[in-house]
């Protein structure tokens, strides 16, 4: 007897099973020729975004940010992130992705409010359809999974991208996130930014799986390796997976090799676990350097393209030194503002107590 | 929010409903009103739910709108986060008690922060019902009476009907509000029988408490499954020459400082019943903030009759556990007669 | 650039990626030849299984139990799993598992205590190396793998064998579970009952992956499918298994296709959500009637074989009856006696508190 | 149990030592002197954790006894938990308060309930360290102060240090322990530094709250970080002429009633001081049990003094909603001083 001659439920969900994950990252970088719009539009935007990385850096040595982590060296999947998403869809950012918000077109201080430290969240989420930056691990992958199923539902045909990390994947509510977005066939991408470390953990510690990727069969979604650092791959593999989505086909699950050229934050001591030599192997996989190369190799780039490019990008980062140079309006009485629809009786009373304290303490 | 509210049920023509129709029938009219509704949960489609609460409801408003998700509370629950999002208002059903508690990430760190994350821009009307409490002989996991947990998570409405009426008026207002509740059934209550009148003028809203029987000499203050246990207690107090109150919280957040504390100055003396356990319980909290709002009428401190501070028991053990109407009318021994 | 060639972390994980399960459950009955010794004895175990089962769904009915999730129809995975473990092993059951408990050696009444009400846990679970029947999902798999964890660092060479229902692998438990003991390459095996239902909900609403099985590829362990209703196959499979474990191999994962015969507990009402015709369709794979057909086929169970096996069986029941026929002693005191190692002074007054209010009671 | 401890920090030759270091020397000789101590966590190896308490702890004890888990607290806890059952004492490490909510199932449905169900047979001598509450300016969900879940769950016991001294002799107790222990680490004061001494006696046990200062016009009670906020608080006091008495609880499971209450008795007034919301907080069961206890030598009712019922703020609101000095003094201020 045949599993197809088993009586109904176990064969249930057994439709034909989607095809294994690559073992090789997908690349476009020298295997393919150059689209002449795209590519040098995600150069410039890999050099804007390279210069934002080091601004906000800088910025929080100045006092400016209470912390940043950087993505610095993830610029390609950043970039990709934002260009590929059309004017309908959502982003489901983690903490790290402030840059993908930005490319997607979020003014970047309004990006950075959670990291300055005046509120949680800097901007409206519907604006730009990115919702906000998210810092307990993997928790916005069933948010976005949501969302995605919702407007299946509504038969509005947006597509939705989460982004997570490999250290996030090892969660409870990736698993769920997953298995959920597949079961609805939810109009969802996941975007797993394998940068082989969770802070100072290594990716062998983390998982024993061929590859991230390879966590897609356990669902029944496509999964799919691409080189992270190569900006055009993960722009198509990204393009091609909303596109699918969008169609109904449900979603798909990527992981993008790449690399955090910075430590984990300003406040983190890489030295305390990786070497020299990993870095600088990994700084000659520049991604900035990768797309240059290949651009120049085509003609693509001339050296006044490249002029514009940086001016650009510095006129990014002197807007966002201007517009974080003052000391943010703070209004503590927002505190109690938006808990509830309506503030509770004593939520009133305890705006009250905070407002005579403050008063108190000018006059003392 | 001032005047203590005493509204006596309405009588009704209908013939009485358990909770658990009450509480099904304000899904489906809550579904039927607006096409936002969306049910989400475990078992909830064919079966109905283990409790049936919601019966029918796949069946007349399809699997879309009354959904048997895969197994895992946090995936349910953050999934409906997204759906709010979107501008839906799911209803989430958490089997038991106990097994809401995978969910408690997304509700404390994302269900109760969302609002306020956003200044508004992403309000959560989402609405959690949780079976809670004992009684039922259920075994290990199913009687926890976690509602001190929500209560001490700032952006949760806490919610917990003690009447038919209430299941179902409450409930309905739990969807209809533009902030998360947790909404917590208390299971053995979910076959007692009453009439309510659909067309009446509703039950009072959010944040009122509710005087179900007025007394002089101490008030009694409650919520959820232990309403009967104090009734019961008051009746058998009256032998003792007690005229005793009882309060209906009906709403643990927001809480009605008004009415209740206008009952204990009146009556000078006070307990607060609840099955959950007390050592951090809900009732600390009513105790010290009555306390602190009524301390020169207190004629003796407020007493609190509770689960002991003891993991759930099993079944064959729990009603050594649970308040009842002797161990209420032992506190009330205790509050300090002498001193009249 | 290959894989192998891109700088270090991205490749660490990425071992050989072990073989995909087979798309057709293992099978034994039918396929080889009948172990003359094991064969029957699983043959006896079932017949005393099913009989067990009836038992205790008959003791609901009197009042005897307050519930009985009934593993009638998954006698083959529960005598399996009973016999596959080694003395040394661990068994960390769910609910439903009762009855591998018992083939496993543990005294009926004992493993019911749960299910009668008198307390959470009637044994100690040192003694037949059973852990507690657990009822949150999932959540017993992660103690499964820190037990086996621990033992391999204690260079204790015994395995455990982690129980969990199709259902049950939805849960983030699940998915953290596996990953660890697949990266620490702990000693443990999971077996899957998967029976199609999750309570009401059918497989197809739990997953999308082509099996169960196929999960173990997101983990980078072995996956197997086999017959849940073949209880030789199902003995081989997690003999193999557990061999394997103990030997330093690491964890594997076994999806065993089976079906409750029974409604979820007694008090489940299964016709709201499967037909007649399905669980006929069932009943005629009904492991006893496999098992008992292929051992006559091969003249290796005669009718005096059968009949002792009934009559074991029923010594079991009777047992079972006697043993659970009064009232069990209880002692309400015991409330408070193992919340800690020592009673905080706050227990000890309500202990006295209880004890007083019992005394009023026999009082009055 | 029944006298009030009033000891006093043993003075110590010793160089002073920060929080951070007291708490990585008390896992290290905990390891040292029982092999069956086992760290698990998120970067606590190579790292030595983002707080650098297991600093160096990998690097003595190999990587089998300090393990940088898969990032996944329930799996953590739950892993844990089967390493308790085989006989081994785990000390796990949640990176920040919120971020120990993914295993509150294991923490609530197993860790504190696995000696009760099995009468003792698996007892859970396991260890979870938490840093909890604010003021070092981190982003959302870095800052919770989460003791009240805790308190609420009967099984386990809730500990936090306040001092240098406090913060070794806990730990070691807690590691020592054959019940799972929350030890619950200030954030804030993980830099703060003071001399302790390792030879000495020893700090008083779990159970045992300390009189950091006698005083006899009213008494803060408090634990943690507020601990400093307190007695800042008394020193300022001084000037306005009450002589404020300061409690540490220390461990707030147990709950140490008969210092507490000789303290209270005596002065007749009391403010609770902490950084967790107020509403079901920590303060509502002390203030509650305290007046129970206490309530004819009480002349005004037991006062709180919390963070707000919100949210915590980000970082650049974070100092209005945390209790300061002015406002411990405020409450002073109310506590009735007309009526001596
Ligand atoms: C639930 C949860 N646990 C722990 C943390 C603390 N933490 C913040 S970032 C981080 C590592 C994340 O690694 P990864 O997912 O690989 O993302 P990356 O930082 O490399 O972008 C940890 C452990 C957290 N934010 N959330
Ligand atoms: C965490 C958790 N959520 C929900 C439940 C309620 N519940 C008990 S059994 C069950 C279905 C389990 O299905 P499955 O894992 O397939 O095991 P089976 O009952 O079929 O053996 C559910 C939802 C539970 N026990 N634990
Ligand atoms: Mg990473
Ligand atoms: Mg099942």
């Amino acid at each position: 007897m045949t599993v197809s001659e088993l009586p109904a439920h176990a064969t249930a969900a057994r439709e034909a099973a989607p095809p294994l994950p690559d073992q090789e990252p997908y690349r476009l970088l020298g295997t393919r020729a150059p689209d002449p719009e795209l590519w040098p539009r995600l150069h410039r935007e890999l050099v804007r975004g390279r210069r934002y990385n080091t601004q906000a850096t800088a910025l929080t040595r100045q006092g400016r940010l209470a912390v940043y982590p950087s993505s610095a060296g993830q610029e390609a999947c950043q970039v990709a992130a934002g260009l590929a998403l059309g004017p309908r869809d959502w982003l489901f950012p983690s903490y790290r992705d402030t840059l993908a918000a930005v490319v997607r077109g979020l003014d970047p201080a309004a990006a950075l409010t959670l990291l300055r430290g005046d509120w949680h969240t800097g901007y409206d989420p519907h604006t730009h359809r990115v919702a906000p930056l998210c810092t307990p691990l993997a928790t916005q992958l069933p948010h976005a999974v949501g969302l995605a199923h919702a407007a299946r539902l509504r038969r509005d045909d947006l597509a939705v991208l989460a982004l997570v990390g490999d250290g996030g994947t090892s969660e409870g509510d990736f698993h769920e996130a997953l298995n959920f977005a597949a079961v609805w066939r939810a109009p969802v991408v996941f975007l797993v930014q394998n940068n082989g470390y969770a802070i100072s953990v290594p990716l062998a510690k983390q998982t024993a799986a061929p590859s991230i990727a390879h966590k897609a069969v356990g669902y029944g979604m496509p999964g799919r390796l691409v080189d992270g650092n190569d900006a055009p791959a993960v722009h198509d593999a990204l393009t091609g997976a909303l596109a699918r989505a969008r169609a109904g086909g449900g979603p798909t699950l990527i992981e993008a090799l790449t690399y955090r050229l910075d430590a984990h934050t300003n406040a983190d001591d890489a030295t305390r676990y990786r070497t020299d030599a990993e870095v600088a192997a990994w700084r000659a996989r520049d991604p900035l350097t990768l797309m240059e190369r290949e651009l120049r190799a085509h003609g693509l780039l001339a050296d006044e393209d490249a002029a514009a490019a940086h001016e650009a990008a510095e006129r990014t980062a002197a807007a966002l030194r201007e517009a974080l140079s003052g000391d943010p309006e703070l209004t503590p009485g927002d505190l109690f503002s938006h808990v509830f629809a309506t503030p509770t009786p004593q939520l009133d009373e305890q705006r009250a107590h905070l407002d005579r304290a403050a008063r108190q303490r000018e006059l003392s | 929010m001032t005047a203590p509210a005493r509204i006596p049920a309405a009588p009704s023509p209908r013939a009485p409903v358990s909770m658990a129709q009450a509480l099904n029938r304000a899904l489906r009219d809550a579904m039927a009103e607006d096409p936002a509704v969306h049910l989400l949960g475990e078992d909830i489609g064919a079966l109905g739910g283990v409790f049936r609460v919601t019966d029918g409801l796949a069946a007349e408003f399809g699997e879309d709108r009354c959904t048997d998700t895969p197994l895992a509370e946090a995936g349910i629950l953050g999934a409906a986060t997204g759906m709010a999002m979107y501008g839906l208002r799911p209803v989430v059903e958490m089997q038991f008690d106990a097994f809401a508690y995978p969910a408690f990430e997304q509700l404390v760190s994302h269900v109760s922060r969302m609002r306020n994350r956003t200044r508004g821009a992403l309000p959560m009307p989402l609405t959690v019902r949780i079976p809670y409490g004992g009684g039922i002989g259920g075994v290990e996991h199913h009687s926890d009476s976690s509602e001190s947990y929500y209560m001490a998570t700032p952006g949760l409405h806490v919610v917990t009907p003690a009447t038919v009426a209430d299941a179902y008026g409450l409930l309905r207002q739990a969807i209809a509000s533009d902030d998360p509740v947790v909404f917590l059934e208390p299971k053995r209550l979910y076959w007692a029988k009453d009439t309510f009148d659909l067309d009446g003028p509703g039950v009072p809203p959010f944040g009122r408490a509710v005087v179900r029987r007025p007394g002089s000499s101490a008030t009694l203050i409650t919520y959820g499954p232990s309403l009967p246990v104090c009734l019961e207690a008051a009746d058998a107090a009256r032998a003792e020459g007690w005229d005793l109150g009882v309060i209906d919280l009906r709403t643990l957040v927001p809480f009605d400082d008004a009415t209740v504390c206008a009952e204990v100055r009146r009556t000078g003396r006070a307990v607060v019943v609840h099955e959950a356990t007390g050592f951090a319980g809900p009732g600390a909290e009513i105790a010290a903030r009555v306390t602190e709002r009524c301390f020169h009428h207190l004629a003796a401190p407020v007493l609190r009759v509770t689960g002991y501070d003891i993991p759930y028991p099993p079944p064959l053990l729990e009603r050594h556990h649970l308040p009842d109407a002797d161990r209420v009318l032992e506190a009330v021994s205790r509050l300090q007669w002498d001193l009249v």
